[in-house]
């Protein structure tokens, strides 16, 4: 173990001593695989077909008109195999685990996408699976628990702390640090100790490389601006590193502003000043956090987004204004949604939301000659429970509410 | 440093002091020399409360441990299992600040004639500043520091604060832990060395057989300084398996797990129980 | 109108007068789109943009070796925007239907998958739509019509007949018997009237024509069979139509046993020996129906192919014997989806699984150096309360319990 | 067919019968002699019983309706709106077959002293056998078919069998029909020619307006046959805007809701509210 994996001054690895020969590991095998163009032509062919990369990139006819500014494009993640990004990273990490002939892989989940994500690529790849998830959102995401259940996954609702994302994320590091020998640990995001953030903003990367070159293929310039959601990091940084040279391109990283600036109900951690310089969960980054050190509960619609840290490489990029950071509130978030599912027919995922939201409210004030590209990082079709929650649609209620009294008295019946 | 050339130190040679040793290793090689074995206990600091926190160092002292971690709660205890992970939750849940700690801590070292260290991790020490946590350490009498999450590659100035001030960072090595690795964590140490009796987190059970050992030999081999055994200690019969190859056994999780189920007023029977001769 | 349309003796078109014109408008808008090789180069635009489309061809590594005979692999279908191949047929009907004027699309829909495809279609296009579902089948499968609702379509339940697809179908006619000035009937499947089963074919020969390729390009030679589940038959005559000429592919259309021969409870037209030759819903071909010609009721575990009556270009195809038609039965479509799952990391819809389940019985049989593509036509994430319900997950019954409390407690208070 | 030299018919010509003419043809020209509109009314055949259905014949035909369409129920009625629909279903759902149907019908035509037309869907004829189902029309005495989803060119073999035993295929005239489909359809049909009043399907209510009295005269331009209105006729109002338009006014689901609304027995006074003087 070396001091490195720094941007300016954040990241690095903070790892119990325990794991400090599997981090040894995961670097070399990381590198030698970074350093071999096979790996990455297999990753390729595996993403071409399991998945459907090239994801394609759409053109919104009907807001780039309604809003009456920029073109605005949108990168298609969310038709990847399993609905988001998330697979990109997986898929590579699945591969890796193959290599350093590891037979289990664990992974903690807020939302569920990167719990479904993982448990495909255990299936896909033969492994041994188990799913940190907190018992909140075991409770909220049922439907993606069914899922990972269906693959063969194993996934635990973990109790402790605030019972979401970061109580998985150190569930998984007490999982890792018992059975490092046969088990990788696949992180979800460009977030933890060195070397994840880089490792999984290279695998996203895949989404910027494709995203430049489509766009200049269908337009024939760069983009003006490109808008993704930031919670840990990884869609934001996939689509960024496609274009972080080319400095005439704005990147715009947008959080969840959940109940708005000073509310203390958000996940805001680089476009509001709540949030400072710490070391959790084994890197260094912004945490929301009090004066103490002690992360803070967060809030926000999109429970991939509802995380305290964020990607030190992002906080880097935000000190040196590379990449500027918005948030969005829980109602525009909602309201966005609405407004591309209706406009579109297109239904981002409410994490992704949060980079239309930004996206329309900036477009209109860009002349008709300016593109700008949103990363559409997951649908939400998954999610119907909480974006119905949401909405608040009562006609989903009644439906539950008939669905479960029948099961009530399928129950009583035997 | 370990002269690296002198005959290695096998698990009966009573430990020497190493040229620049720390007043705790001072204090485990003196007290070493009247006990076979010493006992290390761990509690978290403001678990349930500061008051209760306050009433088991008391009862530990009287039951005759020879020095103590406090654990300053932490709201991601990674490398914790459930048991002190639960601890540090209620502790914060009840209000525990860094403030009241070093509070505490600072009345204990003052009542008690035995050593404490902090054990913590290391956004604590960040928030505060590290140099000024290293401080307060000096100020308020705490003799070391464990930080589970701070590798020495990204602890330099922590380490040299601990340095400067004559404090002993204390380092972990674990069965994965490599010989060379266990040099440079042994030369970034002063006070003992933590070993950890198997993988996993804290609170969890370790086999006490021949590996272990072996294991425990192998430390010893790397390191000039006293070495604590912990993770699963939580029984008369592996503290009698210890003796002879480690110098401190740690009891950590196990006195919260009686503290919890038993009450405050049963950690110093089952202290005596662990101690008695 | 002409005596047209027909494959052998099935086809046609059956038409109420009033829908005379109607139809003469809407096949030479076909025709003239048919012969006008902008418009498919239009068509394949909007779907390599919109969809993902070439979706890939993925290899069941893990199956193929486990069932030890041929190579399965997979068209992604279930890749597709919208999640299944449903949206290749409505997009070019989209096209047709700017073409032709129209402002207003109606379809049916049983499942909800070719309703969630309609009310994609008609927000990207801004049309108005109207989409007519069973009743049943609303109650049934409220998250498709949501996501339809959200999209802007206006849901109409029927509560006619057997309250599910066919009775879908019927209330679309009536709605076009009186709207037909403005209004495009999207019938989702190779049935119904002249041009319908060409048509529909045609677009959904977007399937086949890439398979084929791609077959090739992957390993040299064509396959040696294809399978894909019959519902109406669209994602079926989509495969097949890529190797209709290559008389050594053997193709294999698998329709829903339900509950097995001779239960009378399934939807096999072709499979099994109750379905006679008949005329309803505009069009000639073989219908489960009494002897009087009354439609009887269907059986399947999967909506989709919960349908009376099957293509006439099918019927053709069964009769000519081009096509081996086989059944299977709800408990083997249930555990084939739940081995694709666990094995490969895919989650094929009930329907798709139909193909699954055939492909997985016949491969053993085969030898290794045969190939065998199955069309996986969509995903069953969307199906989560069907798939939940066919496997009787206890877990997800609670959940749906506790959710419902939930709900009737935040009524209570208001 | 009709000689296109002639001066256009005008509405008040009384209609002349076509060299051809079938019975049923000739039935409605001479009762026009007698009556400046005649009265079709329709039940479903087997709704809400067999038994119910003979009843409404016969009050109907006391009431003093000119003509009957009888529907033999269709599980997939597609033309029919709600009320039709409902009443097809209903009597499926209470057994009728096709074979009760030409079973009533037979006696109906026997008792009653006025024409009778089948109304149903294609499939009920094709399962049965086209010929057969003709022949048996034939032998039961009933006059004419209407078979709204079988166009001329699918209906060769039953327009065939229908003209040979010179019975009437009628078919129908909408909104929508242009003059040379006229054509075709007049060419094809017997009896009379059914032009349905507005786009849609049955029971939906229809505008009486000028725009009605144009199209009707475009229709009576385009067949040599006596004109039927149906779809959404159901008050005295509508029947006297009809009068000197057409030949025959159909009156169908209202009958069908009135019986379902106030029972069998208000079936007749609301038939007799229609044609009484
Ligand atoms: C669809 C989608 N987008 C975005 C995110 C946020 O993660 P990241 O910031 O790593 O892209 C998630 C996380 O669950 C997600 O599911
Ligand atoms: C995923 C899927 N596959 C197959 C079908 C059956 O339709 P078809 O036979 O037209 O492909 C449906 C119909 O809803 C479907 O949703």
């Amino acid at each position: 173990m070396k001091n490195q994996g720094y941007y300016s001054q954040f990241g690095g690895a903070y790892i119990p001593e325990i794991l400090a020969s599997t981090f040894d590991e995961l670097e070399t095998a990381y590198i030698e695989a970074r350093d071999d163009p096979a790996f990455w032509q297999e990753y390729l062919d595996l993403m071409s077909t399991y998945s459907c990369r090239a994801t394609p990139i759409t053109r919104l006819d009907n807001l780039s008109e309604q809003l009456g500014g920029a073109s605005i494009y949108v990168k298609r993640e969310d038709l990847n195999h399993t609905g988001a990004h998330k697979v990109n990273n997986v898929m590579g990490q699945g591969l890796l685990t193959k290599r350093m002939g590891k037979t289990r892989v664990i992974a903690e989940t807020g939302a569920g996408q990167h719990g479904v994500a993982t448990a495909t690529m255990a299936a896909k790849f033969g492994f041994d699976c188990t799913i940190y998830m907190g018992a909140h959102d075991v409770a909220r995401q049922r439907p993606n628990v069914f899922w990972m259940e269906q693959m063969g996954a194993t996934v635990v609702a973990v109790t402790e702390g605030s019972q979401t994302l970061k109580d998985a994320i150190n569930e998984a590091f007490r999982d890792w640090v018992t059975n490092m020998d046969d088990t990788h640990y696949a992180l979800g995001t460009a977030c933890g100790p060195h070397p994840f953030p880089e490792m999984v903003s290279w695998f996203q990367s895949i989404i910027g490389t494709e995203a430049r070159q489509q766009m200049l293929d269908r337009t024939g310039v760069l983009p003006h601006r490109v808008y993704a959601c930031v919670g840990g990091g990884s869609n934001a940084m996939g689509l960024f590193s496609g274009f972080m040279d080319d400095k005439e391109v704005e990147l715009v990283g947008v959080e969840a502003g959940g109940r708005g600036r000073g509310s203390g109900e958000h996940a805001a951690r680089l476009a509001y000043d709540d949030a400072t310089i710490g070391v959790a969960q084994g890197y260094k980054t912004y945490f929301l956090q009090d004066r103490d050190g002690q992360m803070q509960d967060t809030h926000s619609v999109s429970a991939g987004l509802d995380y305290v840290g964020v990607s030190p490489i992002l906080s880097h990029l935000h000190e040196t204004k590379r990449v500027r950071f918005e948030a969005a509130t829980d109602d525009d978030v909602v309201a966005a949604m609405q407004r591309t599912v209706r406009c579109e027919g297109l239904i981002p995922a409410l994490e992704s939301s949060h980079a239309f939201a930004q996206a329309y409210l900036e477009a209109p004030q860009m002349s008709p000659e300016e593109n700008i590209l949103i990363n559409m990082s997951g649908r939400a079709d998954k999610d119907i429970f909480t974006v119905a929650d949401a909405i608040a649609d009562p006609k989903w209620r009644d439906f539950i509410i008939q669905k479960a009294a029948a099961y009530q008295m399928e129950n009583l019946n035997g | 440093m370990a002269d690296q050339s002198k005959p290695r130190a096998t698990p009966q040679d009573a430990p020497r002091a190493t040229p620049q040793a720390t007043p705790l290793e001072q204090y485990i090689r003196d007290k070493r020399a009247q006990k076979d074995l010493l006992l290390m206990t761990h509690i978290v600091l403001g678990y349930p409360s500061f008051d209760d926190s306050r009433r088991v160092v008391e009862d530990m002292v009287e039951a005759g441990v020879d020095l103590m971690e406090l654990q300053i709660p932490f709201s991601e205890p990674m490398a914790d299992g459930p048991v002190i992970l639960k601890a540090n939750a209620e502790a914060l849940k009840a209000g525990a600040t860094v403030e009241q700690s070093f509070e505490l801590a600072e009345k204990l070292t003052a009542e008690f004639d035995i050593p404490f260290l902090f054990m913590t991790y290391y956004n604590i020490l960040f928030c505060h500043g590290v140099e000024k946590f290293v401080k307060r350490c000096t100020d308020i009498g705490i003799q070391g520091c464990i930080v589970p999450d701070l590798p020495p590659s990204e602890g330099a100035e922590y380490l040299d604060a601990m340095h400067a001030a004559n404090l002993s960072p204390v380092h972990i090595f674990t069965p994965n832990t490599t010989a060379p690795r266990m040099q440079t964590l042994d030369q970034n140490s002063a006070g003992f060395i933590y070993t950890v009796a198997r993988k996993g987190v804290t609170g969890k059970d370790t086999e006490f057989s021949t590996d272990l050992a072996d294991y425990l030999q192998t430390c010893r081999e790397h390191t000039r300084l006293p070495l604590a055994v912990g993770f699963g200690v939580k029984s008369r019969g592996d503290i009698d398996f210890l003796r002879g190859k480690a110098d401190i056994a740690v009891v950590g999780s196990e006195t919260i797990r009686v503290l919890e189920n038993e009450g405050v007023s049963a950690v110093k029977p089952f202290i005596e129980s662990l101690t008695a001769a």
